[in-house]
């Protein structure tokens, strides 16, 4: 007998149960500790479809960032959700009507074309002439660049509409969403020997990213982690919502982008074309670039908005 | 030579395996957070340590047991300090206190 | 079955199940989970279609085996809900910190929430 | 040994499913945090297993963000359970009087 | 214009689409690094270049007669991803530039850093936020792929959630929190039919789509759910009846500059994907049933929007129940256009578009005035509002001139919108859209009367005023309500505009 379809069914199970039970959980914390354990169950289940560059994604963003947000809003909430609601025969109603879109979707998935339509031997062809060997790497910075630029480019308004929500007095003052804690040796010594090794791994997984699995997002989510980490160890200040140096470099990254992109015009005859025998170095200049900003932003939207400290 | 590795790595994959179900069983059956915690970061380390090292023998190539082996490193790490601030966060009320759920008294 | 198809089955589910949460469910904060099962429900179909459209890439000898195309979606897309997240707590944090409450219900609490150090 | 690896994994992840126990039933924040950290290191041993059996690239490398991503998640929550932040009735946090930004006209 | 210069602009193909793709995107950098007391010009000058860039894309289309294509980065679909300047896109782009110009002048004062000054929380965030809705919007309408056009809704809601905000009073958070919850709902149904699209048939292009979709036969079960998940998402964006219920207090709770924006164009780009995925993707889907229940859907919204327009105590929200009531009209946009001819179809689609410009510019008037009037008496009570209009003449005619726009007297661009869309309804046999169109009309009539009689009451007593609005900016809502009033005497070649890339071949050829 064959492992693996218990390994997928075990792994189905698990993913549905947790999901079940971030529904159904009355205490918000025990919702949000399940869901990071799901998204770290769902990092196994990118890995059975051969997708390691989103099981990485996942796991530093989707489990992790996303873990670590919802689990400090947790702290800030009570304990359990509010009670209320739409009545029993709505929530019956609400049920079937969900039940019927799963069961319509489930209907979709099993009638699939066969054989699935793909692109991935139109990418296999045109990935030579950017240099990079990671597909992934490829479609996303060459074939289509543009979503991942506007996708950079959105991570502003999203980080300004945060910082929207600060009180008027308290613009300037740095983001108070990270609690510092008091210093605890165990913490500061964690604080002090995980970040190099974050930052040797998220690093890696950028420069490895071209040719490998890896590349900026997963970079910058560790980077970022590992710099939320040394914050809450209160061994770094965060920078205040005005600094110079913070506005430049979140800016650097899609700005080297946009740049590139324009001069695509001239030398490679479209915007974000990539000029031929040059196209492996900008991509890696791209992607250097794009996960300092991105790092920086997806640590600040952890942050939360600016306030004063007491 | 392959036949005595492969029968390492079972061996060392399947005692780690046991380490793993050991510590669950510790999870759900000792009676408060603090000796759970001690029985736990125990049996989850070993575990992990003793299926990495069966693992070895398995991969191709240095880098990739040396990957291997960081990992276990960083869990180690990673589990000692994070239990000693768990260890920390655990008041002695904090077992009578708020935030309970479900059905055990 | 294949595991495929199975976790495209999975998906399927995830989506009706955060539908329903999202829906029903009065707390902001469990609304967001909601959204983000969805969200992961989604991606999930993504992967699936990936990994069905994959084979000719592994052919070439490129190491990976699915549709790049959808994989390179997801990842965008989960930093694009990542963002969202961000947003939806900020604005919850902040409005419980104004005196609001954690709900978007209009009325006042059916039930009581209960008082602190008691079980409910 | 394909086969008896993912068996293996197959075993580690239902200590893992028996581990949820603990986030179900709590009692403390605590609790289901330490069975969130022994289900982190699971699935790192799970993810281990999976990817050597069938030889997945870049396997460690996906170990070790879930491990460094695990620790820190914990370190979040220590610093979220102990500053303060904490409260256990709706509304208790809030500060009230801020005054609101100038009304646009 | 002289030949010259368009000539220049044709030279430039479809590089040109690349300045309004990536002006607001520069200013969002620039903006960040700037902050403080600069940005408040530098958008003012980037949106001026704006309005010239989006005149620029509609002489081009007008001029070739034919959509502009553009590939970006020189990769052709499936693999890469189109940009695609038609008539319709041509149409938002002019209308977001000059709603967004019309409101960034407006907004100088409001949001202005005053000289010496240190940034300001609000003003670096409006302004910010202004720019990503209009990076969203003209993202929305270029864009040929249906992830990319996910991420420019994205970047809309991302942009719009935090201006209804912006005050941060907890009235105003709640509703910016439920807006964002249905706009998240929206963005995550669009995208789960995206990725059965991309399932079934290995492309998110538009056009390649159309003609698989057009070769396929039967139609795929995929396809109908792709569809109405898409559409509903959408719709939920759009706050047509019944997932309305975030509008109202999002757009009355913000400040009126960013309320402008919010109602004239936000909700129109989820409206704009909706024509672009039921005319461009699959027409032969038009005809069912699903175009009647958008139809039916909108009639509900202008009777309902109109009923509780009427009930309101407070002018801005009159205004925001006023908006949902105006969405509702464009929705009758799919099923007249069912009903009509080929023909037929295109003139639909023109009124449709015609009162989507025309909603756009009296609306973003109307709230600008609604926002004057409430900050300078203090509160906006409708039943407190006697004497205002000796008080404020010019405010209270751009309200009314705006109103009577949404009413579609002659010669408004809504009364040449619905007599586009009358036609087919009378010819079609389907009288009751047209009924629903007149009772529409009818009710905004009567909740601006009910404005009126309180504004023109005590005439010979003013109130006194907080403060007295900047001559400007009365004028800029005036400007804008006008536009609205005006926009019927538009030479008709103009309006021809909207049907450049449209060849109503595929509706009328399916039947």
């Amino acid at each position: 007998m064959s492992m693996a379809p218990a390994v997928d069914a075990g792994l189905a199970l698990l993913i549905l149960g947790l999901g079940l039970w971030i529904i159904a959980a009355r205490s918000n914390f025990a919702a949000v500790v399940g869901f990071m354990t799901y998204g770290l169950m769902l990092a196994l289940v990118w890995v059975r479809l051969t997708a390691v560059d989103v099981a990485m994604t996942e796991a530093a963003l989707g489990a992790g960032l996303t873990g670590v947000l919802l689990l400090g809003a947790a702290a800030r909430l009570p304990a359990e959700a509010p009670g209320g609601g739409p009545g029993a025969g709505l929530r019956v109603l609400v049920a079937v009507l969900c039940v019927g879109v799963a069961a319509a979707l489930a209907g979709v998935v099993l009638s699939l074309p066969e054989p699935a339509p793909s692109l991935a031997p139109l990418v296999a062809e045109n990935l030579p002439p950017t240099g990079v060997k990671n597909p992934v790497t490829g479609v996303l910075l060459a074939h289509r660049a543009i979503d991942t630029l506007l996708e950079t480019v959105v991570l502003i308004p999203a980080l300004i509409g945060v910082w929207a929500l600060a009180a008027d007095r308290a613009w300037g003052a740095r983001p108070g969403a990270l609690t510092p804690r008091p210093s605890s040796s165990s913490l500061t010594l964690l604080a002090q020997v995980l970040p190099p090794f974050g930052i040797l791994v998220g690093v890696h997984l950028v420069w490895a990213g071209a040719d490998e699995p890896g590349g900026k997002f997963q970079g910058a989510a560790v980077l970022a982690a590992m710099w939320v980490l040394v914050v809450m160890a209160g061994l770094a200040d965060l920078p205040k919502v005005t600094n110079r140096l913070m506005r430049y470099t979140l800016v650097l990254g899609p700005l080297v982008f946009v740049a590139i992109g324009l001069a695509g015009i001239w030398t490679a005859g479209a915007f974000l074309a990539l000029p031929a025998g040059y196209a492996k170095p900008l991509i890696v200049l791209i992607e250097v670039v794009l996960t300092l900003s991105v790092a920086l932003m997806l640590g600040l939207l952890l942050a939360g908005p600016p306030k004063e400290r007491a | 030579m392959s036949l005595a590795l492969d029968l390492f790595t079972i061996m060392s994959v399947a005692l780690g395996a046991l380490f793993f179900l050991a510590g669950t069983v510790g999870l759900l059956r000792f009676p408060d957070t603090l000796t759970r915690l001690h029985a736990l970061t125990k049996a989850d380390n070993l575990g992990l340590g003793l299926i990495v090292l069966g693992l070895l023998p398995q991969v191709g190539s240095v880098v990739a047991g040396l990957g291997l082996i960081a990992v276990w490193l960083l869990a180690l790490l990673a589990g000692a300090t994070v239990g000693q601030l768990l260890a920390g966060a655990v008041p002695p009320s904090e077992s009578r206190q708020s935030h309970r759920e479900g059905s055990r008294p | 079955m294949s595991g495929t198809t199975l976790f495209g089955l999975c998906g399927a589910a995830l989506v009706g199940l955060g539908l329903y949460g999202l829906i029903c469910h009065p707390g902001v904060l469990r609304k967001i989970l909601a959204f983000n099962l969805i969200g992961s429900g989604v991606f999930l179909l993504f992967g699936v279609i990936a990994k069905r459209g994959g084979g000719a890439l592994a052919a070439a000898g490129a190491g990976v085996d699915g549709d790049p195309v959808p994989q390179a979606l997801v990842i965008t897309g989960l930093v694009v809900a990542f963002a969202a997240t961000a947003i939806a707590v900020a604005l919850l944090l902040r409005l419980v910190e104004l005196g609001g409450r954690d709900t978007l219900e209009d009325e006042a609490p059916r039930r009581a929430p209960p008082p602190p150090g008691r079980r409910s | 040994m394909t086969e008896f690896l993912l068996a293996a994994a197959v075993f580690v992840l239902g200590t893992v499913a028996l581990g949820l126990v603990r986030i179900l039933r709590g009692p403390t924040n605590a609790d289901r945090m330490l069975a969130a950290q022994l289900l982190g290191t699971g699935g790192v041993a799970a993810l281990l297993l999976l990817g050597v059996a069938t030889g997945t690239s870049a396997l460690a490398e996906v170990g070790l963000l879930l491990a460094l991503l695990a620790a820190f998640a914990s370190v979040a929550f220590v610093s979220g359970a102990t500053s303060g932040g904490h409260t256990t009735s709706g509304g208790q946090a809030a500060r009230g009087g801020e005054e609101p930004g100038r009304d646009a006209g | 214009m002289s030949p010259a210069w368009l000539a220049d602009v044709l030279a430039l193909g479809g590089d040109l689409l690349v300045v309004p793709l990536m002006l607001p995107v520069g200013g969002l950098l620039l903006g960040l690094v700037l902050g403080g007391r600069h940005l408040a010009r530098v958008a003012l000058a980037l949106m001026v270049l704006g309005l010239a860039a989006a005149l620029a894309v509609a002489a081009a289309v007008l001029q070739a007669g034919a959509p502009l294509h553009y590939e970006l980065g020189g990769w052709s679909a499936p693999l890469g991803v189109g940009l695609k300047a038609d008539g319709l896109s041509a149409v938002l782009l002019l209308i977001s530039a000059l709603v967004v110009l019309a409101v960034g002048i407006y907004a100088q004062r409001p949001f202005g850093v005053a000289p010496g000054t240190a940034e300001t929380r609000s003003s670096l965030a409006f302004w910010m936020l202004l720019l990503g809705v209009w990076a969203g919007l003209n993202t929305v309408a270029l864009g040929q792929d249906l992830f990319t056009l996910f991420v420019a809704l994205e970047l809309l809601t991302f942009s719009a959630v935090p201006l209804v905000a912006l005050d941060g009073r907890a009235e105003t958070l709640t509703a910016a929190l439920r807006y964002l919850l249905f706009a998240l709902l929206g963005s995550v149904l669009y995208l789960l039919g995206a990725v059965l699209f991309y399932g079934t048939f290995g492309t998110l292009d538009i056009a390649l789509l159309a003609t698989a979709i057009r070769g396929a036969d039967p139609l795929p079960p995929a396809l109908l759910a792709a569809a109405s998940l898409m559409t509903v998402g959408l719709l939920a964006k759009t706050a047509l009846f019944p997932l309305h219920l975030w509008l109202p207090p999002a757009h009355a709770g913000a400040p009126p500059a960013a309320s402008a924006v919010l109602s004239a164009l936000v909700v129109k780009g989820s409206f704009f994907l909706i024509v672009r995925i039921w005319f461009d993707l699959m027409p032969m889907l038009l005809t069912t049933t699903a175009a009647q229940i958008l139809g039916a859907l909108g009639v509900a919204a202008i009777l309902y929007g109109g009923l509780l327009a009427l009930r309101q105590a407070r002018l801005k929200l009159l205004v925001a129940y006023s908006t949902l009531a105006q969405l509702g009209y464009l929705f009758l946009v799919f099923p007249l256009a069912a009903a009509s001819e080929a023909a037929g179809s295109v003139d639909v689609l023109t009124g449709g578009m015609l009162q989507l410009v025309s909603h756009a510019l009296a609306k973003a008037g109307m709230f600008l005035a609604a926002g004057l009037i409430a900050a300078s008496l203090g509160q906006d009570q409708i039943s407190a509002l006697g004497g205002i209009a000796r008080a404020m003449p010019i405010t209270v005619l751009a309200f009314g001139l705006g109103g009577l726009a949404l009413v579609g007297l002659e010669p408004s661009g809504a009364y040449l919108a619905k007599s586009l869309l009358d036609g087919p309804a009378a010819a079609g046999g389907q009288w009751w859209w047209g009924l629903a169109m007149s009772v529409g009309g009818l009710l905004t009539a009567a909740y601006l009367i009910r404005v009126f009689y309180h504004a023109l009451a005590g005439f010979q007593l003013p109130p006194s005023l907080k403060r007295r609005p900047a001559r400007y900016q009365e004028l800029i809502a005036l400007a804008l309500a006008l536009g609205a009033l005006l926009l019927g005497l538009l030479p008709t070649e103009l309006l021809g505009l909207v049907e450049i890339g449209r060849t109503g071949v595929e509706l009328g050829g399916l039947r």
